[in-house]
Order: structure tokens, then C-alpha cells, then sequence
């Protein structure tokens, strides 16, 4: 095995991980950075973010404002320091992303114009089109090749932290070309590598996001946080659950039932006025809306489709100019994979599962409980998302952490003692032999894709927008029951040169420990709280749930739970009021 | 290392045969045989013309040959489609921007299109063709 | 790596193509007519010699052979390399040197006339 | 819904086996409103687990599942089975660049050269960031905003012509990130990258096919942007002869 000395490895090349490898760059060229990605850094999942990047930069916004929407988006389980320091290294960040070139559309008078986003009062979101997450992703990928000190590996999938002395000291990863493992010995290590949406049947998420990096973390001791918490984006669209990004609704796209009713105005979102109002209807949070669909859905309000039952997205209004001009993408996705044009048609839309809000246990620093270990992006939960992302968080929440964790990870790289090489290599060799055992598996009757498919069922009825003890404990013993059988599957392909038989085995194989830890974390938080919605606990109790989750892989059985206090500083547990009477 | 990537040879010689585009693009390259064939028979006519009248007439005598003529025809098709092919792609070298807008790269193509019939009509009128 | 000096040869193939494009068509119906025997008058000697004696005539006649000659000789230049010969250096000697001399005949035939 | 089996007909190549790449064909039944790339998965979840292809979004915006489809690079995940012809549908890795396995090809050359022409913002003197932003107009952002927009899938690499005889050609995508960065109004840099960018490597090896364009699935138009760069690197040419400088500084 071939071992790699670098400084700072960086798990991940999305949004998260090139920021961060900017970070290092900049901050301490004298320091080597690899970037490990198990794709180029191009495809990387934050290209398919649409709507844009929230960032407090409008006469009439303020700070305050931003923190207050995030706060109660999240229904209070954020951490408030940490929500802090984000609205305000938000602004920065982006105008940082101009300076790197990002295309960010403009007003006329040249200035960056923002739009308008669910759950937040003011506009706020910064945005190129609905390319956001493309155009940012690209700009720090094409700045990224400025610095000599990041050295790709692309097409690297890592596969186990390499921990000596209690601290992370590097990363074992599959080169996918040769099948060879490498071992990356360094002094920090930093985890960017994205979320976990393909544990569902239905998500906005490509392929690529399999909960590697949590699952990581999670085997090496490091707790993962809020895991029940996950997002279903209101609108996706249905058979494929591609994105329409919610600048739809930002732009002026109404929700309506089978009977053309803006039914949103049923659920405490009014009143339907007929132009977008801030925090109201259309503008309410992701949560809300997806659970508005699930009422609609039990009252036969929906429409049945051949894709299954939906509402429809009406853009109609906006004609054909400002469409082309603000959601060229959404129109050119919406007429080719449903055949519904949004200048002349209404389009069919459905919640589809979006976001992790948990995800490893990181503090404000971007650092994990593990000396040496860092996270940001998705895959982290630091937390500023609490119970449920308010849109457009998350690809500013990648820029400041992603920053953060870079900048501290040179810290500690500074800090950090000499490496236990010898330990560091048995690692490796401990790393290596889990994957050879993978090869060398007997055919014990178990398929991958049959352990995926049931994965996903389970967690739809389980794990879905609204959930309850029985089918909760019914998702926690299946996935007990996939994971004992994936110990049984063995490859078809024994191959070494791009062998994605391995990768999709060892991805689902991350997905089942992730999945375990959604679904064990959900059954033991008995309350109601934004994404997290029990039918058997339908209130919020903050009296015992105003805390985070803390699951701790405990190898093949149920991860062990722990709690933790939610950072308050100066906004209490109120009530989320959306709709007309919203401040 | 169990790498051994392929490589796929391309024929170069025959390539442009296998897809419509390609062979497309290869006419168009071919036509400037032709300009060139055309523009050295030009050349002869003005050496022919700087020589006299005697001259002249054997240059003249030859264009009435049956070949000349049959490859003039051939000639003119070619040179027709090198216009159109030529004035078609003129937006992509030239884009114009008004203000926010680019000009659509059909009304460009078009003011060529235009151009040129004009051009033709002049230079035919100019040498009599609309006197007969 | 070192800047081409293709801008060179390539500004006459652009100018040369245009200029095609926009008369070769027309001068070619009237070759094909000189060819039947028609249009005596203008495509005869006397009409092409006092055509040819004004500055405009020879200008146009100098335009349309040496941008011509250029652009075919440039753009033959990658067609044969398209249709697999591989002699690139012969073939723009050959192609260019072409084009340099008939541009010279052009200058020296023209101010004859 | 309706179904129709489709027969896919794709190209194999595992290195550890074959000395050269053959065709396998599957007959996959196939929904009516399914892409190129639903077939393909279909075949890895239940006919053959060790058939290789990149594929994530399935929304084309990351630009990894681009294969040649009856012999026309194109996204498979924007590709639909109903719009092909009846028959078998041939599936074969990007052409003009080496097979690592079945459906992955070697992209090393590409991500050179997309390095190579510095592809991003070059300011003689930065602004600080306490400065706030630069400004923009609408007018400006349109200039350069249509050759942002590639997601680096490279097709149109696969449809080059002068790619596949010429492989130093810098090629389409590259050099069209090349002008991105030329024409956006915050950029000072066009005088480095064309030391890269007007070499013989890179625009002069363009013959103007218009192949790039033709096949490229976000409608960038790689092959404008190439000639535009060569209209203003003869410009530079003629006025560094003449003594003016060349380009902007």
C-alpha cells in the first residue's frame, strides 16, 4: 500500500471541500492540501443547486433579521452562536465568490440582486439564474487550479479514517482507475463530502450522495447529530425527483390543489394574497409545505398522475421572458422530463427528500469531538439548520464552514504532533483488509440492489414527512435486518480497473449505518419539531427535546443515543408564525 | 497495475465518412479547392487580358470549351454552397450586443444574406447581364 | 507556449472567404456566360480592358485573386491534412508559395493592363 | 404507463480481460418517459453488476454521464429512449478519448487542459474584499454568461474533428472558458492566457467545424467563442506588429 504524505486531506471536492482547500491554500501556502474526491470536482452534487445563497446585503435587511429566520425556520434547535458568526460571514463569503468571478445576476444598476426565498423576511438570496449551486461550484473549482499546494485525487473513494493515538492522522481511499488503496497520512483531515438523500426512494439528490463521510466519521467514534432531521423540498418533480428550485416560488410561482386552490392558505400560511408576500404561503419554510402536501394527499386533494398523486406548480404568470431570464433551467427541466412547459402550462410537483440537517457532530469551528478530524457542508451538522434548513442556508452555510474547517485544520496541522507512522500504517492495513474481505466474500445470497431498494422503501415509510412509533420501529429492525444481510453480499465483479460493483457495495454498505442512525434517532426524539413531525407526538416539547441528538455507531446493533444542549443566546423558544400575521 | 486503456484508432483518411456532420464539414473545406482552381483561371483571364486581344480570345475560346464549361457549372454549385455555409456561421465570429440583448444570430446570417444578393445583382447589372 | 503567427495567413483565408462568399457565385455566372458567348460587349476584350484600366476595376480584381488564392490555399491546407496527409510543412510551402506568387502575377499582370 | 423493450447495444471493455472492446446487448424494458441512462441502470441493477458508466444528477447539470448514443456524444440522462429511432440503441464510451473501462474513459487530457488556460478571475490588483462588490451591469454579465454555462461533459471533445486528428488541440471546452473569462468585464488576464490560448495548440487548430457546438447539450456554442478569439488574437497580431500593444493589459 502506498502511502501519501500530506498535510491536509480533504474528503470531498464540492462546495465544502474546495472552499476549504482555498482556505488552506491562502492561509498557509507552505502547507500541502489533497483534495480526495470520489468524482471530479465538477460533478459534485452542489453543481444541482438552483435557487441561490443567502447573504444579508439589501438597504433594508438586516443581520438581526437573517438570524431571527434561520432561528425559528429551524424551530429553535439551532445552535444561536453558531447562527451568529454564519449571517455574519455570509455576505463576506459571497462577495468573496464575486471577486472569484461567480456570475451572480445583477440589477441594472450593477449591484448583485437577491430573491426573495422561503422562511426568510426580506430578500435576501443571492443567486446566478437557478445555477447557483452550478456556477458556484465551478467558480471555486476553476479558482481552486490557481493554487500549486491542492493536489488532486480525483476518482479516489476513501473509505476509513485512519485514527492513531485518538487522533485522526489521515484517510484510506480505493483509487478507482488502478483498485489500488492508498493511504493519505496526514496532520488534519476534513470532511466534506456531502449528504445522504439516496437512503430514500425519492430524492432531488444525485447518485453520488451515499452518506460516505458521515458514515466515516460514525465508525471512527465521532457522534453523528440530528440525524431524524430531513428535509423534503416541496417541489420536485415527480417520476425522477429532479429540483424546481423554490425561486419558483421566490419569482412568483403559486401552489395549487386539483381544484386550482392555493391550498397553502388552509395550513396557517395566508392569506393567498396574489403577489409573493415574505414568510407567507408560497414563501413559507420547506417543512410546512411538504407536510401541507401530506394533508392534501389524505383529504384526495391531490391530483393522481402516472407518476402518482401531485399538486401542480402554476408559473404561468410570470411569462415567457422573465422565465427564460430567471429559470431558464427550470423551464428547459420541467418541459423535458414531465413535458410541461411553465410559460404555457402548470407543472406537476411533489415533496422529494432534499437535505440532510444532521449529520456529524462538528462545534462552531467546523471541528469534531476528534482531535484532527473537521466537517462541513452537508455532511456536517454544526448546527445552524436546527430542525429544518431555511432554503438557501445551505450553499452559504458550505462557504463559511467550509472556510472555517479549512482555517482551523491549519491550525492543528500546525499544532498537531508527529505522526504515529507505524500505527498509521497498521490502520491502513486494518482499513484495507475490510475491503479485500469485501472481494474475497463467498455469494451468500444477497443482492445489492435488493438491500438498496428495500433500504429505501423502509425508509420512505418510516422516515418520512410524517412519522410514528410503529412504522418507526418497523424502519429500525429492517435496517437492522439489511445490515446483517449486506454482511452477506458478495461481488459480482472481482475486478480491479473502475470497479463500480465495489463502489455502489460499499456505498450501500454507508447508507445502512447512516439509515440506522435516522431512523434510531427519530424514534427517540417523541416530539414534533420542524421536519421531524410524529403523529403520535404532535406537539413540540421543549421541556425534554430542546437538544440535540447525538448517535454513536456501536457497531452491528442500534447506535447508542446521547444529548446535548442547544446553544440559546438571546432568541427563546417562540412560535413559528408564517402567513399574514408573520413579522 | 492492472490498467490498460484502449485507445480507438480513427482511419485518417476516411473519417469524415461515418457521420453526416463531419462529411458536411468536409465539403465545405473541399470548396476552397475550387476557389482556388477559379481564382487561378481568374488570374489567367488578367495575364490573357494584359496581353491583348489575341490573347484574350484564346482564354475566351477556352472558357466556350465543353469541360470548362461543365466544370464552371460544377464550380458555381460549389461556390454557392461555400456562401451560404460561409454567411450561415458569420454570427458565431460576429455576435452583436444592443444594449443587453445580442442581436438573434438568424437576423445577422439574414443582413449577409441580403448583402450578398445585393452584391450579386450589382456586379450582374454592372457587367450588362440585365441589358439581354 | 509560443504565440502562432497564424493571425498571418489566417486574416487573408477570413477576408478571402468573405470576399468569396459574397461575389464568387455572380463572377462565376458570368465566366459561364463568357463561356456561351454571351454579354459580349462587357466580357469581351474591350469592355474587361477599360473595366480593367480604371483603378477601381484593378482594385477589385486584385482584391478577389489574392484573397482568394489566400483563403484556398489555407483552407486546402487543413482539408488535406482532414483527408490524411500528413505533410503539413510541404503542403503550406506549396499552398502559401502559390498563393504569394499569383498575388505577385495579380500586382504585375494588373499594372500592365 | 407503457412500456417498450428497447435492445441496448453497448460497448464492453474490461481491461483485465479483453484486448480490445466488443458489444454486449441487453433487452431492457423500458418505460415510456425513460432517459438513456434509466436503460443503462436497469441493465447494472438486474442484468449485469459489472458493467462501469459515470452517471450522478440525473438532471444534466454535472456533466459525468456523456456517452456516444448511435455515435453522437450526448448526456444519457437527457437523452430519451423515445425520441431515438426503433431498433437497437448503440452505446459506446466518449469517443476521441481512451476506454479506462466499458463506459469510462480517461478524462486526464481534458482536466489539463482545462488548467492550462488559467480559468479564473486575473486582476492586476485585487480588490479588497472590505471594498465590497465589483460592479456588473446586466449588459456586462450577458457578454460572457452563455460561455459559463458548461458543465464540462465533454462532448464536445468526443464531436471534435480536429481533436481526433490533432490530439495537442487544446479544444472547445477550454478554450471556451478561455473567452468566459476574456469577456467578463472584472477580468485583466486575457494577455496571460493568450500565451496558451493563440498558440498553434490552441484556436489556430481549429478548423471551424461547428461539430462542438452542434452536440453540446447546454448550448454553450464552444465554437463561437473560438472564433471570436481568433478575430481578436489577429487583431493582437496586426497591432504588436504595427507597435500598439496587443490586447488588453
Amino acid at each position: 500500500m502506498e502511502t501519501i504524505k500530506t498535510d491536509v486531506a480533504i474528503i470531498g471536492a464540492g462546495g465544502a471541500g474546495l472552499r476549504a482547500a482555498i482556505a488552506v491554500a491562502e492561509s498557509a501556502p507552505d502547507l500541502k492540501v489533497a483534495l480526495i474526491s470520489k468524482v471530479y470536482p465538477m460533478r459534485s452534487h452542489t453543481v444541482a443547486a438552483e435557487g441561490g445563497a443567502a447573504g444579508v446585503i439589501k438597504q433594508g435587511d438586516s443581520l438581526e433579521d437573517h438570524f431571527n429566520d434561520t432561528v425559528a425556520g429551524g424551530d429553535w434547535l439551532c445552535d444561536q452562536d453558531a447562527v451568529d458568526l454564519f449571517i455574519r460571514q455570509a455576505p463576506v463569503e459571497l462577495t468573496q465568490l464575486e471577486h472569484w468571478g461567480c456570475p451572480w445576476s445583477r440589477e441594472k444598476n450593477g449591484h448583485v440582486a437577491v430573491r426573495p426565498f422561503g422562511g426568510m423576511k426580506n430578500e435576501r438570496t443571492w443567486f446566478a439564474a437557478d445555477k447557483s449551486g452550478f456556477h458556484i461550484l465551478h467558480t471555486l473549482f476553476q479558482t481552486s487550479l490557481k493554487y500549486p499546494s491542492i493536489e488532486r485525487y480525483d476518482e479516489f473513494y476513501c473509505t476509513d479514517l485512519i485514527v492513531a493515538d485518538g487522533v485522526c492522522q489521515g484517510v484510506s481511499a480505493i483509487e478507482m482507475r488502478t483498485g489500488l488503496m492508498q493511504l493519505f497520512q496526514a496532520r488534519s483531515v476534513i470532511i466534506a463530502a456531502g449528504g445522504a438523500g439516496w437512503m430514500f426512494p425519492f430524492t432531488t439528490n444525485g447518485a453520488i450522495k451515499t452518506a460516505d463521510g458521515m458514515a466515516m466519521a460514525y465508525r471512527a467514534g465521532v457522534p453523528l447529530k440530528d440525524m431524524e432531521f430531513v428535509q423534503y423540498h416541496p417541489t420536485g418533480l415527480p417520476g425522477t425527483g429532479i429540483l424546481l428550485t423554490e425561486g419558483c416560488r421566490g419569482e412568483g410561482g403559486i401552489l395549487v390543489n386539483k381544484d386550482g386552490y392555493r391550498y397553502l392558505q388552509d395550513y396557517d400560511l395566508g392569506p393567498p394574497d396574489p403577489w409573493p408576500r415574505n414568510k407567507a404561503m408560497e414563501l413559507g419554510p420547506r417543512d410546512r409545505l411538504s407536510q401541507a402536501f401530506w394533508h392534501e394527499q389524505k383529504k384526495g386533494r391531490t391530483v393522481g398522475s402516472r407518476w402518482g398523486d401531485v399538486v401542480y406548480l402554476d408559473m404561468r404568470h410570470l411569462g415567457e421572458k422573465k422565465i427564460n431570464e430567471k429559470l431558464p433551467l427550470v423551464r428547459d427541466l420541467a418541459a423535458s422530463y414531465v413535458g410541461a412547459d411553465p410559460v404555457h402550462e402548470l407543472v406537476p410537483v411533489r415533496p422529494v427528500v432534499h437535505y440532510m440537517m444532521g449529520g456529524i457532530h462538528t462545534n462552531i469551528d467546523a471541528a469534531t469531538p476528534m482531535p484532527g478530524l473537521y466537517a462541513a457542508g452537508e455532511c456536517a451538522c454544526v448546527s445552524i439548520n436546527g430542525a429544518n434548513r431555511l432554503g438557501s442556508n445551505s450553499l452559504t452555510e458550505l462557504l463559511v464552514f467550509g472556510k472555517r474547517a479549512g482555517e482551523h485544520a491549519v491550525e492543528h496541522a500546525r499544532s498537531a504532533a508527529q505522526p504515529s507512522e507505524s500505527e498509521i500504517r497498521q490502520k491502513g492495513e486494518e482499513a484495507r483488509k475490510r475491503v479485500t474481505d469485501l472481494f474475497l466474500r463467498e455469494d451468500g445470497g444477497e443482492n445489492i440492489t435488493t438491500i438498496r431498494k428495500e433500504m429505501n422503501e423502509t425508509m420512505e415509510s418510516g422516515a418520512g414527512i410524517y412519522r410514528a412509533e410503529d412504522s418507526m420501529r418497523e424502519t429500525c429492525d429492517k435496517v437492522l435486518e439489511l445490515r446483517e444481510r449486506f454482511s452477506r453480499v458478495h461481488l459480482e465483479d472481482k475486478s480491479n480497473v473502475f470497479n463500480t460493483n465495489m463502489l455502489y457495495t460499499m456505498e450501500v454498505g454507508s447508507m445502512l449505518e447512516a439509515a440506522h442512525a435516522v431512523a434510531f434517532s427519530a424514534i427517540n426524539r417523541k416530539e414534533s419539531r420542524g421536519s421531524h413531525q410524529r403523529l403520535d407526538y404532535t406537539a413540540r416539547d421543549d421541556g425534554s427535546f430542546l437538544k440535540h441528538s447525538l448517535a454513536y455507531y456501536q457497531g452491528e446493533v442500534e447506535p447508542r443515543m446521547d444529548y446535548l444542549d442547544v446553544v440559546i443566546t438571546r432568541s427563546q423558544p417562540g412560535q413559528r408564525v408564517y402567513g399574514g400575521s408573520a413579522k | 497495475m492492472s490498467r490498460k486503456p484502449y485507445v480507438r484508432e480513427i482511419s485518417h483518411t476516411t473519417w469524415y465518412l461515418a457521420r453526416r456532420r463531419d462529411l458536411l464539414h468536409m465539403a465545405q473545406e473541399v470548396t476552397s479547392l475550387f476557389i482556388g482552381i477559379y481564382t487561378i483561371m481568374l488570374l489567367w483571364g488578367v495575364k490573357a487580358l494584359s496581353e491583348g486581344p489575341g490573347a484574350y480570345q484564346v482564354f475566351l475560346d477556352a472558357l466556350g470549351s465543353p469541360l470548362v464549361i461543365a466544370f464552371n457549372w460544377i464550380t458555381f454549385v460549389i461556390m454557392l454552397y461555400h456562401s451560404i455555409s460561409w454567411f450561415s456561421v458569420t454570427p458565431k465570429a460576429m455576435p452583436v450586443q444592443i444594449g443587453e440583448e445580442f442581436l438573434p444570430g438568424g437576423i445577422i446570417a439574414a443582413g449577409h444574406y441580403i448583402a450578398w444578393v445585393v452584391v450579386s445583382a450589382v456586379i450582374y447589372y454592372l457587367a450588362g447581364g440585365f441589358n439581354g | 507556449m509560443a504565440r502562432s503567427n497564424k493571425p498571418m495567413v489566417w486574416s487573408l483565408f477570413a477576408a478571402g472567404g468573405t470576399v468569396a462568399a459574397f461575389v464568387m457565385p455572380v463572377l462565376m455566372l458570368l465566366t459561364i456566360m463568357a463561356g456561351y458567348g454571351q454579354l459580349t460587349d462587357s466580357l469581351g476584350y474591350e469592355g474587361m480592358k477599360s473595366f480593367a484600366s480604371g483603378w477601381m476595376g484593378k482594385l477589385f480584381l486584385l482584391v478577389v485573386i489574392v484573397t482568394c488564392l489566400w483563403h484556398a490555399a489555407h483552407r486546402a491546407r487543413t482539408a488535406l491534412h482532414g483527408l490524411g496527409l500528413r505533410a503539413d510543412k510541404a503542403v503550406a510551402v506549396i499552398g502559401y508559395g502559390i498563393a504569394s506568387l499569383g498575388s505577385l502575377l495579380a500586382v504585375f499582370y494588373l499594372l500592365r493592363i | 404507463m407503457t412500456q417498450r423493450t428497447v435492445e441496448l447495444s453497448i460497448l464492453r471493455y474490461r481491461p483485465e480481460e479483453d484486448d480490445k472492446p466488443w458489444f454486449q446487448t441487453y433487452q431492457v424494458p423500458c418505460d415510456e418517459d425513460w432517459v438513456v441512462l434509466d436503460a443503462i441502470n436497469y441493465v447494472k441493477d438486474h442484468l449485469d453488476g459489472s458493467l462501469s458508466y459515470r452517471w450522478s444528477c440525473h438532471m444534466a447539470v454535472c456533466g459525468s454521464c456523456s456517452m456516444m448514443i448511435n455515435g453522437d456524444p450526448a448526456l444519457s440522462c437527457k437523452t430519451f429512449i423515445r425520441d431515438l429511432p426503433e431498433g437497437p440503441v448503440r452505446i459506446e464510451p466518449l469517443a476521441n478519448f481512451p476506454i479506462e473501462r466499458d463506459l469510462v474513459v480517461v478524462m486526464d487530457d481534458f482536466m489539463e487542459k482545462l488548467q492550462r488556460v488559467k480559468p479564473y478571475l486575473i486582476r492586476s490588483t485585487e480588490k479588497p474584499l472590505e471594498e465590497g462588490q465589483h460592479l456588473q451591469s446586466p449588459a456586462e454579465l450577458k457578454k460572457f454568461k452563455q460561455y459559463t454555462l458548461c458543465i464540462n461533459c465533454a462532448c464536445c471533445y468526443s464531436a471534435c474533428p480536429q481533436y481526433a486528428l490533432i490530439p495537442e488541440f487544446i479544444g472547445p471546452a477550454a478554450l471556451t472558458l478561455a473567452h468566459r473569462y476574456n469577456q467578463d468585464s472584472r477580468d485583466q488576464g486575457r494577455d496571460e492566457r493568450e500565451d496558451v490560448v493563440a498558440s498553434n495548440e490552441g484556436i489556430w487548430d481549429c478548423s471551424f467545424a461547428g461539430a462542438c457546438s452542434d452536440v453540446c447539450p447546454k448550448h454553450v456554442d464552444p465554437a463561437s467563442a473560438v472564433q471570436q478569439m481568433k478575430i481578436a488574437s489577429t487583431v493582437d497580431w496586426f497591432m504588436r506588429r504595427l507597435g500598439l500593444g496587443g490586447g488588453k493589459s
